[in-house]
């Protein structure tokens, strides 16, 4: 068994598409894909890490997949959501009938497999390209629906993308030119040794450029409209892999890079105002998609903020508050795609115009869950952050996250009230059964996640281990011992 | 023990009814009119207990006069009369100041009770009044007593009363405390500026408008009780108590006939008005009395 | 259904009993978080008042068809209090505190009159009580390195002194706003008065201890009264942090009282009175002294007893008549004696006039005044106390006195047997306690004990002493009862020919005869008066609405300033990438 | 004269200063163009931009390219071939995208009838 197997499987499958069609197994081939990717996985959590796989020459100068405790955890998350998402989709072509499912299943595919090329790759150019590949899928899978609203949608993502693009090959070229690699140990290692003013160009550079697509304030402008005009599975894609892709990146340079030290507090302030304006201009939406894309903003803000700062606890809280995030934020694109779908429009009064108990429940769980309420598992992430600010004595993080938080439960909890408004008119929602198995192991994830969350936290504090203290991801990047 | 309850009712009965008696009396005379007998009140409680009702709206009706009477009787029990007897001492060391407080609005919340199932507005009306009056009435009394009790450090009243023996008595050594008390007590005996609740030509008789016969008779008797109660109260809280009857005439006289002079001198007050002038000048009053016992006392 | 809710509520009372004072359960939640359930004499006090408010109340629910939902989630609630009264770390106490949130919340959203905008006064309220609980929680965790209570408790003392002020800020404000001390009381009538009629009893009686629960938790466990004095210095007897709160205390129940008075919706008074009730409470929980922790317990007890009394009267006879304002009911006293006789015996004990319970709890709180001879607080205090009576009667008279203002109250029946169970047990509590004062000292004692305070003498059931006297509630009450019984017999006696069962309409009516529309319940009456008067007024024409309305105002127009931002230009979009990038740039390179 | 060019010095200055101004005509195009194949070409301007500058730095007088014929039988004395792998895959990329974005811009003005970015506006609240 080999890491390649995460790129080369979706890879095999995007490019059997056209065959798979012919034979009427597309949506079965996604869901063995997928199943596939998140079984390996399973196996991977058995297994010591970190594992690594090479392909031809050993690094510095072969390129290498490394699964580290980090990465670990986000491919747990992708192949998940990506599983859960490739089950959900037989409903969703069966409620709105396409002719290009191929397309979608195309793209969809090498999505995941961007994303984990993204997190797996240890060098930086082989990281680019991934990069690119989530990218071009991102904006083909936005513009799925090819109307104004989806192809305009795709047109801004894409134009984004080639800004932050232009940034990050700049920065590339930059980090090539002082030091001869794009290996990321031997970037690592070397990155004091450039000079400061180049150093502090590139790492502008890959801010904006990682920035841009992690949806940080002011270069978030765009993020609301992508969400808007693409579907709703693909809405939780962007929100529980794709945002949480570049997030992963992000901060797997950071520090691998060393620049926590130095610039700690500046993501740490930027996270806070994307976690403030985010969750103020959600208060004004009447659009439910671009709410919830507004409340991942804000969630967002609040990881840079937590990721940022160094300490072992909060970062595996952040984690923690991470996976939970994107649990429920599948939860929430999946369950307004099935009412978008029943009731035939996006604003944020068909809500209250559904009739399902379980909808009801499951959607109350995830948003409790999203603001950090017991029993739920958001709840543990918050207060495992809190914790780590209060221990770090920041204070005033503490004061500032309880503070909006406070803003996001006044709309969330409008939504809730609207859904138990008996008086509004209710159209009965019936979820299949599919639906019903998917949503109900999504809640139920975020339940057993609340009350028992020592089984996650063991996998958060390896990641957090594995990215705060990188040594052992770096023996395995220079490939020494192999 | 039953013995002396029962003389101790009669006693405040004979003594309250002749009071009310002299307080028509001196009313009358100080409007040059000649006013009715002394005793007059008191026959006229003996007729109406033998009178026939005009009407009964219900058993609630019924006890809300019993209870008040009940609440006068209770009050008056619990009162040391005697400072320096055995008299009733075994029942009295059973309350203290702040039951004694408490128990003086049980009597009226009876009262109300049945004028609220009579069903008359004008009765509820003057209940009302009442209560809200109550509201600054209260006040400067509530500080006069506190006052008391944190000098004394007891809310035990024959402490109270034993104290002053040896500290002289709380009307030398608080006065502030007992013009405040006196003002409030105006009020608890229902007399001018503060006799809003029960003003004729307005309400009729307020809470009294709808009872006749036995009740009118009842709530006069225990009305009686009452004063005597109050009085003696103030007689043990200011002057030291009274060591005997002769005594404890005089000096509940005094009291009686202050209130009487304040009361016949004044206008009627409007609620508001009383409960604004009750919450300035004798609160006042009464909290730089207390002021005085808390900082130097 | 009901049935098996209520074997469901008896379960945590007996389990309770079970462990008989030694329950101690801990249970690793996380690496760095331990759950752990301890009993104390103070947290079984509280545990035990809730459940058997639960108890009580889900006997009253037999009488209207509850969802299998709303029990379910009432049984979470009972739980989650359980588990805040006997959690021994914080992150159990929070779990607690959230759960209970929440499933109130859906509670209450079950309610017919809900909008929208009272379950958002109440959740929001309740978050930001909870959010200021758990940034208290992180702070003292900062220091102890611990969430637990004994830990953080040991470690309170070597902390910063801003650090300590803030924490108690922090804890005081979040327990404030469940308990409702006036400015963060904005939520509370809302919700009482919206909430289902039954489940208000336990807002009201319940829900609301939590918050003095936590008080006492902070106050007098995890800082402890000797620390509270050595921080803030002593004034008179007491504490200049006592002081401070007893002013607190007072302003609520004086403005409070004032302002229950005018309010013309049973249940809003009522919520009004819980708020001036639990005024109190806070006014003398800080006094730090044995004779303030004991009233402060006793009235927690007593006011538990009445509310839930009062609240159930009240949906019974809201479910009855279907009338929820004074001016819309009257004249019930003879169709509902008993409901009747119980709201009289609520009244009593609420008005705080002996014999009964409300009593012995009033004396015991102006006892611990006069023991600090804190005098203005006390006269603050006595004050709101004779202006509760004004309320009291604006309760029993607008419901059961004076005339039915429609024709439907005048057949309504007598209340289901299944409301009167739970309003006679308390009825009879409330006696008890008004009779035997002196059997709660013993539960008082081993908290005083917790608390490390002298403890309080104990001479006899029916005997409270104080600090400045005693008195004998059993003496008081037999003596009540046999004046009441002889002056009965007496009158009874006498013998008097009267019209019975006469026309309501047979008043004296200034000579005139009131006709079928005459408006003659005194209903808008009361109140009316208040206005009048300057100091009352002063308070009657204030509200804290007006703050909290601006701050969502302002809160709106803050996020339509931001969403301003988003409105989908993508060249502006690239220009602001670009220009950030430029910004940084030339910060970074200087 | 020409000599003076033969220096590795002056031609990366050469380099430096042409690739920036084609960076820069490029971010003009951005910052000032609306026509959205106005900008797609701005992008792929300032994207050579960034591919000249990149191999014209790896670039020193008397290397060879890393081809190996006649010329070069050893590894040595010759460009560093990293950089032109990795522009090679950018070149690739970057033309992907310039495919998706023009065919997203067909599509779209066969719809609308509509080419300027900043009337793209029909996604808002």
């Amino acid at each position: 068994m080999s890491l390649g197997y995460y790129f080369l499987l979706p890879v095999i499958f995007s490019f059997l598409t056209p065959y798979f069609k012919k034979i009427g197994l597309l949506r079965a081939s996604s869901i063995l894909l997928n199943l596939l990717l998140f079984l390996q996985t399973l196996v991977y959590t058995m297994m010591s890490l970190p594992q690594i796989s090479l392909f031809s020459i050993k690094p510095p100068l072969g390129i290498a997949f490394i699964l580290d405790g980090y990465s670990l955890l986000f491919l747990l998350i992708f192949t998940f959501s990506g599983l859960m998402v490739s089950l959900y989709m037989p409903w969703f072509f069966k409620a709105n009938p396409r002719r290009d499912e191929a397309r979608f299943y195309l793209f969809f595919n090498m999505l995941i497999a961007g994303s984990i090329g993204m997190i797996l790759s240890c060098d930086i150019f082989n990281l680019y390209i991934f990069f690119e590949i989530t990218g071009i899928c991102s904006y083909t899978l936005s513009a799925y629906n090819k109307d104004k609203l989806g192809l305009e949608s795709g047109i801004k993502y894409l134009i984004i993308g080639s800004i932050a693009s232009i940034f990050i090959v700049f920065a590339i070229m930059l980090i090539y030119l002082q030091i001869g690699t794009v290996n990321l140990g031997l970037i690592a290692q070397r990155f004091h040794q450039i000079d400061p003013k180049i150093s502090v160009l590139i790492v502008l550079m890959l801010f904006i450029g990682f920035g841009t697509k992690a949806e940080l304030f002011p270069m978030n402008f765009w993020a609301p409209d992508i969400y808007q005009g693409s579907i709703s599975p693909v809405n939780g894609l962007f929100s529980s892999v794709v945002a949480k892709a570049y997030l992963f990146v992000f901060f797997h340079l950071f520090y691998l890079f060393g620049l926590n030290s130095k610039y700690m507090l500046f993501v740490m302030v930027i996270g806070a105002i994307t976690f403030l304006v985010s969750e103020f201009t959600a208060l004004n939406q009447t659009n439910v998609k671009r709410l919830f894309a507004y409340s991942t903003l804000g969630q967002l803000g609040i990881l840079f903020m937590a990721f940022s700062t160094n300490s072992i606890d909060t970062v595996s809280g952040a984690l923690f508050h991470l996976t939970s995030h994107s649990i429920s934020k599948l939860l929430i694109f999946l369950t307004l795609g099935i009412l978008i779908h029943k009731l035939k429009s996006m604003k944020i009064d068909i809500l209250g115009g559904f009739k399902s108990t379980f909808l009801t429940i499951v959607l109350v769980i995830s948003f409790l869950s999203v603001l950090g309420i017991p029993p739920f598992s958001g709840f543990i992430g918050k207060i495992l952050i809190l914790k780590g600010f209060a221990l770090s004595h920041n204070y005033a993080a503490v004061a500032f996250i309880l503070l909006v938080s406070i803003v996001e439960a006044i709309y969330f909890f409008r939504i809730i009230a609207m859904m138990l408004d008996k008086s509004r008119a209710k159209v009965i929602v019936n979820v299949g059964v599919m639906n019903y198995a998917i949503l109900a192991v999504l809640a139920a994830l975020i339940v057993l996640f609340g009350i028992y969350p020592s089984l996650l936290l063991h996998y958060t504090d390896l990641a957090a281990n594995a990215l705060l203290h990188p040594t052992n991801y770096l023996t395995y990047a220079l490939g020494v011992g192999l | 023990m039953i013995f002396q309850i029962i003389l101790l009712i009669m006693l405040a009965y004979v003594v309250g009814f002749i009071y009310f008696g002299l307080y028509r009396n001196i009313t009358a005379r100080i409007q040059s009119r000649y006013g009715p007998s002394v005793y007059q009140s008191f026959y006229d409680s003996i007729k109406l207990f033998s009178k026939k009702n005009t009407v009964n709206f219900g058993w609630m009706f019924y006890l809300g006069p019993v209870i008040m009477a009940t609440g006068a009787i209770l009050t008056l029990v619990l009162i040391p009369i005697f400072s320096d007897s055995d008299f009733l001492r075994s029942v009295t060391s059973q309350g203290n100041l702040f039951v004694l407080l408490y128990l003086m609005v049980l009597g009226p919340l009876g009262n109300a009770l049945a004028v609220g199932t009579g069903g008359n507005p004008f009765g509820v009306m003057g209940v009302v009044r009442g209560l809200t009056r109550l509201i600054g009435l209260e006040l400067p009394f509530y500080i006069a007593v506190v006052g008391l009790i944190i000098a004394a450090n007891s809310s035990d009243i024959v402490h109270i009363i034993d104290l002053q023996k040896t500290t002289g008595l709380n009307i030398i050594n608080h006065p502030l405390l007992f013009i405040g008390a006196m003002i409030s007590m105006v009020g608890f005996f229902g007399e001018s500026p503060f006799d809003i609740p029960g003003a004729p030509q307005e309400v009729y008789s307020g809470p009294r408008t709808e009872f006749s016969g036995k009740f009118l008779a009842l709530l006069m008797s225990q009305g009686s009780l009452f004063a005597f109660a109050k009085l003696v109260l103030i007689v043990d809280l200011f002057l030291g108590g009274a060591d005997s009857l002769e005594m404890l005439i005089l000096k509940t006289f005094a009291i009686f006939v202050t209130i009487i002079f304040i009361g016949v001198v004044y206008g009627r007050y409007k609620v508001e008005q009383a409960v604004d002038f009750l919450m300035k000048l004798p609160t006042l009053i009464a909290v730089l009395g207390l002021a005085r016992v808390v900082w130097f006392g | 259904m009901n049935s098996i809710f209520l074997l469901l509520n008896l379960l945590p009372i007996l389990f309770l009993y079970q462990f008989g004072g030694a329950l101690h359960v801990e249970l690793n939640f996380t690496s760095s978080f331990t759950l752990s359930l301890i009993q104390t004499p103070l947290g079984t006090f509280f545990a035990y008042l809730s459940m058997i408010s639960f108890l009580l109340v889900t006997i009253a629910q037999k009488s209207k068809k509850f969802s299998f939902s709303y029990y379910m989630l009432q049984l979470l609630l009972s739980l989650a209090m359980f588990m805040i009264v006997l959690a021994g770390d914080f992150i159990t106490f929070f779990i607690g505190w959230e759960i209970m949130t929440w499933s109130s919340y859906f509670i209450i959203s079950k309610s017919k009159n809900i909008d929208t905008k009272s379950l958002q006064k109440y959740i929001l309220f309740s978050l930001a009580s909870a959010f200021s609980l758990i940034a208290g929680m992180v702070i003292a965790y900062s220091f102890a390195h611990s969430f637990d209570f004994s830990v953080i408790s040991s470690a309170f003392r070597d902390m910063p002194f801003n650090i300590q002020i803030t924490l108690i800020v922090l804890f005081s404000l979040s327990f404030f706003t469940k308990a409702g001390v006036i400015g963060l009381h904005y939520w509370v009538v809302d919700t009482y008065s919206k909430a289902p009629d039954l489940f208000s009893s336990i807002l009201s009686a319940v829900m609301s201890k939590m918050g003095i629960y936590g008080l006492f938790l902070i106050y007098g466990h995890i800082v402890g009264y000797q620390e509270l004095k050595m921080m803030f210095g002593t004034i008179l007897n007491g504490t200049n942090f006592g002081y401070t709160l007893a002013w607190i205390g007072v302003a609520t129940s004086i403005i409070a009282t004032f302002k229950a008075i005018t309010q013309d919706e049973v249940k809003k008074l009522l919520a009004y009175s819980s708020i001036a009730q639990l005024g109190y409470i806070i006014t003398v929980i800080g006094f730090g002294t044995a004779y303030g922790v004991a009233g402060a317990m006793y009235h927690t007890l007593i006011h538990t007893i009445i509310k839930l009394l009062l609240f159930i009267n009240v949906a019974a006879i809201v479910a009855q008549t279907g009338k929820s304002k004074f001016s819309e009911l009257g004249g019930l006293i003879y169709r509902t004696p008993v409901s009747f006789v119980m709201l009289l015996i609520g009244i009593i004990g609420l008005a705080g006039m002996p014999p009964l319970g409300g009593f012995a709890s009033k004396f015991m709180m102006y006892n611990a005044a006069i023991d600090t001879k804190f005098a203005l607080i006390l006269i603050g205090m006595l004050f709101s106390g004779a202006a509760s009576f004004l309320y009291c009667y604006k309760l029993v008279y607008g419901i059961y006195l004076g005339h039915p203002t429609s024709k439907n109250l005048e057949t309504t029946k007598e209340v289901p047997i299944s409301y009167l169970i739970p309003q006679i047990i308390l009825a009879l509590l409330l006696v008890l306690t008004g009779a035997f004062p002196g059997a709660f000292i013993k539960v008082i004692n081993p908290v005083l004990v917790e608390f490390s305070l002298s403890t309080i003498p104990y001479s006899g059931l029916g005997v409270m002493n104080s600090a400045v006297g005693s008195f004998n509630g059993l003496f008081i009450i037999s003596a009540f009862v046999v004046f009441f019984v002889l002056i009965l017999l007496l009158i009874t006696r006498i013998k008097s020919k009267a019209k019975n069962n006469l026309n309501r309409f047979d008043i004296s009516y200034c000579g005139e005869v009131p006709a079928q529309d005459t408006s003659l319940h005194f209903g808008f009456g009361f109140g009316a008066d208040l206005h009048k008067i300057k100091f009352a007024n002063a308070i009657l024409k204030r509200s804290s609405s007006s703050f909290y309305e601006s701050l969502a105002t302002q809160t709106k127009k803050t996020s339509e300033l931001f969403s301003r931002m988003y409105y989908g230009n993508i060249h502006n979009t690239m220009l602001i990438i670009l220009l950030f990038f430029s910004a940084l740039f030339f910060i970074g390179v200087n | 004269m020409l000599e003076f060019f033969n220096d590795t010095q002056t031609i990366h200055f050469i380099i430096i200063v042409g690739s920036m101004s084609l960076f820069f005509i490029g971010f003009y195009g951005i910052a000032t163009q609306k026509n959205l194949v106005k900008i797609l070409v701005s992008f792929d301007i300032m994207e050579s931009a960034l591919f000249l500058f990149f191999i014209g730095l790896h670039y020193k007088v008397g290397l060879v390219a890393p081809i190996l014929d006649k010329h070069l039988k050893t590894f040595t004395n010759m460009v560093d071939p990293v950089p032109q792998a990795m522009i090679l895959t950018t070149i690739v990329i970057g033309l992907a995208v310039l495919a998706l974005g023009l065919s997203f811009g067909i599509e779209y003005y066969k719809l609308t009838g509509r080419n300027d970015i900043s009337k793209m506006n029909e996604l808002r609240d």
